[in-house]
């Protein structure tokens, strides 16, 4: 098997770089890529959208009906996620031993496999290969977190000046409630940012982006033709199609933040939502 | 010699990504263990972003956020002086298609594992058979 | 609001699935009514979309008020519009048919499951309606991933399935990828007709040819094509009922449409037929995979893994039927994309109703279901007789076109494997009958199934769409010759002779 | 822009990239594959292209390895291959 693969894929692979023959050279400024469509992009997107980095202008208008789609995928990945892993109906007969927290003093209790479980609700089931972590580690990263997220709210905003915007600064806002998680325990985290929550915001991320282009639809533009929304920005149409951008960018952020710690929650505690890691 | 170079440099790049491709390939068609795959995969779809970015690359280019900003109209860009920003806007999505692939396959094989206690193939493949012979 | 009438059937479903769990998160209740209404605008509108094709020719939207080679462009012609209604409309019946069964099996899932499809259906309209090869790729990805999701849910053996499913389909959506970016390298354009505009200067380049094979090996991974099938007959028959109700009948069909919409747009007759010309050697292709899935489909015992192979069959029908390269082959193909998917629908329907009275799909289990289940098995019967091939279905009237296709073209292979095929499927249909209709219930197996109860028959909110199905076979198969004059010939390129 | 560079940053991506599907431990190999994002990314900024580089490693080089550890902190660290 490893020998065929090997094989094949040397074989591939020769095909392939036979085939990079007749590639335009690496960095030729007279290729077909640099000279076809992208020109305008440069010449144009200041003019066009009032938004200085390119990447952001095309990612978010030029080609905007792309990078909905793609939040559309990091939202159905998150949905994914939930609705494979999500246990609602503990298992009682499971055979390994439980642990429950008594939740007014804080003591552990162990139960042995077979034993019945404790009836009351001052009681919670807590995860059995959960370690708690040490000081130095939560302590040092509840200075950080608050930094991160400023930080991931910064990138959001200033992705019209600067490498950045929605996508980069949800994931850096969603791993900042990952290193929450990561450093207390998932309970904790999920107490700050629950599963409804998470997944209204992801929904709702994803629908403020694909709304902002609805109204421009209800407006009499194009879908996703943010210079429509000019009257109700009260500006002129290239600097409605940046703010147009922002509105978007914060969708995006919204929806890839939740959708990142979301995915992590069910992925690290295999859809129980105990102490995970 | 000089020339060699140049052809080397022209296209090094390239064949980079072909044999990153390849590893993962190669990783998904040979490995039995199902978390080497998702790795594999992954490398795979990183190598098409890489191969993306190099058809991005200008020569004694800048990176493309206009520098002078907004508000000053009098100057426009000239082309040459940017590297292309589209391929970049493509590995944007690609990347985050990719990542989102990650969560669905882990989940997936965190599920298989639940099932089958394992995440060789072969083993897996064994206690299939295992049950289906039960089953009779 | 005419003139947005492009964008609707995917911006309807797309709103629609975020609203399913905004609001649904709070109402489960309310998660069907609105997937229902979705889709219904979703129908209405490719519908509008048709009769506009119709009445003044193609028409193209701009995402964002761009002009097409700088945003994303819509575009719609007769072949997508056509394909469109038909993958929605049996969306559509899907949905309805699998109300109750999605209840049952997926008590307090039910939010997430009609979010994952309403999205799965609006990438594949996405996937018909896009004139952009980079937005196909994303689209291809909305529909991949909750289609891994809803595959992967099943009991068993489902989430291995859905984990090959994962990594052969990211392979080939990878594939399909890579093949844009050499065209991307070549032309600098992502833009279908702006693609077929530039590709001419380079036709002689081989980069063209291999990004060629790359994107058509990627396709041919993502619509199960023989060798390449390996996910397929595992993802659909462990996936829950519902879902492979709801899977089975479109995603190879959408395939199929991009194989071809690259073929005739992007890369143009002239070169995949022509310059190339690897219409003989794919053929041939085909006919190996109507051989070997029809003789797979021979050697299974349970009814879902047949239809699974029966599947793998069809494809290679298709991708054959297109590759003759003559106009009675690509239509029989075209038309089969639409016959197929409601063949498809109707016997993984009446697959699906059978299962929820007996439980297990072994052949064997299906003793006596005739007397039981009548009207379910009546349905099945019309099915299975519409993928043989006998007269007032639609199924005879696409094959007639494929086989009259490979006779025009002289490729007498390919019409031996349909003749053969359609053989497999007699004894594989007729050996279905026979165990249900003539051994009866309770022979030799356990004491349960003596109950005397005769009839019990699926719930009736899955019965009814099932007969509607069954009937629009035949429907479908009288009026075939109508489709084919008033919007087939017009989906193929005139040079095609 | 200077080639060696990229080029040398290359040869470190494809070590890295064989050592995350050999290496016998699944833990080793998702750190393996989280140094191989961080390699991509640093090469991306050199080739310039920023936005992809620093969505590379927020996305490639942070969460992605997170996902990793959490998998196999939930299945096995062992692998035979």
């Amino acid at each position: 098997m490893k020998i065929v693969a090997l094989a094949s894929v040397l074989l591939c692979g020769g095909i392939l770089i036979f085939g990079t023959a007749g590639f335009p050279d690496f960095g030729d400024p007279l290729s077909p890529p640099a000279s076809h469509v992208s020109p305008h992009y440069i010449e144009e997107a200041v003019a066009e959208t009032s938004v200085p980095n390119i990447v952001t202008a095309v990612l978010a208008d030029y080609r905007g009906f792309d990078t909905l789609f793609e939040t559309a995928v990091v939202f159905s990945a998150a949905m994914a996620c939930f609705f494979l892993l999500r246990v609602f109906r503990e298992d009682e007969r499971s055979p390994s031993e439980k642990l429950y927290r008594h939740l007014p003093t804080g003591i552990i209790l162990r139960i042995d496999p077979g034993g019945k479980a404790p009836q009351s609700n001052e009681f919670e089931p807590i995860d059995p290969t959960w370690v708690p972590h040490d000081m130095i580690v939560k302590t040092t990263t509840r200075l950080i977190i608050p930094f991160i997220q400023l930080f991931g709210l910064y990138v959001i905003a200033h992705g019209h000046h600067s490498p950045g915007g929605g996508f980069q600064g949800g994931v850096i806002l969603g791993s900042s409630l990952i290193l929450y998680a990561l450093s207390q325990n998932l309970r904790m985290a999920i107490g700050r940012m629950g599963e409804t929550v998470s997944a209204v915001f992801c929904a709702a991320g994803v629908f403020i982006y694909a709304g902002a282009g609805a109204l421009c639809l209800l407006m009499g533009a194009n879908f996703l033709d943010y210079a429509a929304l000019s009257p109700l920005f009260g500006v002129d149409a290239i600097q409605a199609r940046s703010l147009g951008i922002l509105v978007v960018e914060i969708g995006v952020g919204l929806a890839v933040m939740s959708a990142m710690v979301w995915i992590y929650y069910n992925l690290a505690s295999v859809g129980r939502h105990q102490e995970g890691l | 010699m000089n020339e060699w170079i140049a052809f080397l440099a022209g296209k090094f790049n390239y064949w980079g990504f072909i044999v990153l491709m390849m590893i993962g390939i190669y990783a998904i068609i040979a490995k039995k263990n199902l978390i080497k795959k998702i790795i594999g995969m992954n490398i795979f779809q990183t190598a098409i972003i890489l191969f993306y970015v190099s058809t991005a690359a200008k020569r004694d280019a800048g990176i493309p956020i206009i520098t002078h900003g907004h508000g000053m109209s009098g100057h426009s860009a000239r082309a040459v002086d940017y590297i292309n920003p589209l391929p970049h806007v493509l590995m944007l999505t690609a990347i985050v298609v990719s990542v989102a692939t990650l969560g669905v396959a882990l989940t997936l094989a965190v599920k298989v594992y639940r099932q089958y206690g394992s995440l060789e193939e072969d083993e897996i493949a064994d206690s299939i058979r295992a049950r289906a012979g039960g089953d009779q | 609001m005419s003139q947005h009438l492009p964008a609707l059937p995917v911006i309807v479903p797309l709103l629609s699935a975020l609203l399913i769990t905004m609001l649904g998160w709070f109402k489960p209740r309310l998660s069907f009514p609105i997937a229902l209404a979705a889709l219904t605008v979703a129908l209405l509108s490719a519908v509008g979309l048709m009769g506009r094709v119709l009445s003044s020719g193609a028409a193209a939207y701009g995402m964002g008020g761009w002009n097409p080679p700088w945003g994303i462009a819509y575009h719609v012609d007769h072949l997508n519009a056509l394909v469109l209604i038909a993958v929605l409309a049996a969306a559509l019946v899907g949905l309805i048919a699998t109300r109750k069964c999605v209840k049952e099996e997926f008590a307090e899932r039910i939010v997430p499951f009609y979010t994952l499809f309403v999205l799965f259906v609006t990438g594949l309209a996405g996937i018909l309606l896009t004139g952009d090869a980079f937005n196909l790729y994303v689209l291809l990805e909305v529909a991949s991933l909750t289609g891994y999701a809803l595959i992967g849910i099943g009991e068993k053996r489902a989430p291995l399935a859905g984990l090959n499913y994962i990594l052969m389909g990211t392979i080939g959506a990878s594939f399909y990828l890579l093949g844009i970016g050499y065209l991307y390298l070549m032309t600098g354009t992502l833009n279908m007709a702006d693609l077929a505009q530039r590709l001419p200067a380079v036709y002689d380049s081989h980069v063209v040819a291999l990004a060629f094979f790359i994107c058509l090996t990627g396709l041919f991974v993502k619509m199960a094509f023989f060798p390449l099938h390996g996910w397929l007959p595992n993802a659909y028959s462990h996936a829950p009922s519902a879902a492979s109700i709801l899977i089975a009948p479109l995603t190879t069909k959408v395939m199929i449409y991009v194989m071809i919409r690259l073929t005739l747009t992007v890369f143009t007759p002239d070169y995949a037929f022509d310059i190339l010309d690897i219409g003989n050697a794919i053929v041939w292709l085909a006919v190996i995979a109507i051989v070997m899935g029809s003789a797979l489909a021979l050697a299974q015992n349970r009814l879902k893994h047949i239809l699974s192979y029966i599947v793998v069959a069809e494809v290679g029908y298709m991708v054959g039927g297109f590759w003759l390269g003559n106009r009675a082959g690509m239509t029989g193909s075209i038309l089969h994309i639409v016959n197929d998917a409601a063949m498809t629908l109707c016997v993984f329907l009446a697959a699906g109703a059978l299962l929820t009275r007996i439980r297990e799909d072994r052949l064997a289990g299906l003793q006596g279901m005739f007397r039981k289940m009548p009207l379910s098995m009546a349905a099945l019967a019309a099915g299975g007789l519409s993928i043989i091939g006998v007269p007032p279905t639609c199924g005879f009237f696409s094959k007639w076109y494929l086989i009259s296709g490979g006779i025009e073209a002289g490729h007498y292979g390919f019409v031996a494997a349909l003749l053969f095929s359609s053989l497999v499927n007699v004894v594989l249909f007729f050996r279905i009958f026979e165990i249900a209709y003539f051994e009866p219930l309770g022979q030799g197996h356990g004491h349960h199934r003596n109950d005397p109860s005769p009839m019990a028959e699926a719930p009736t909110s899955m019965l009814a769409p099932l007969v509607v199905v069954a009937v629009l076979l035949v429907v479908l198969g009288l009026y075939s010759g109508n489709l084919v004059s008033a919007i087939i010939q017009y989906a193929i390129p005139a040079q095609i002779i | 822009m200077s080639w060696p560079m990229d080029m040398l940053i290359l040869v470190f991506v494809i070590i890295s990239g064989i050592g995350a599907i050999t290496v016998r431990d699944l833990l080793g190999a998702a750190i393996l594959f989280g140094a191989y994002s961080f390699l991509m990314c640093i090469l991306w900024a050199i080739m310039g292209a920023v936005d992809v580089a620093f969505t590379e490693a927020s996305v490639g080089a942070g969460v992605s390895t997170v996902l990793f550890v959490a998998a196999v902190f939930r299945t096995t660290r062992r692998t035979r291959d």
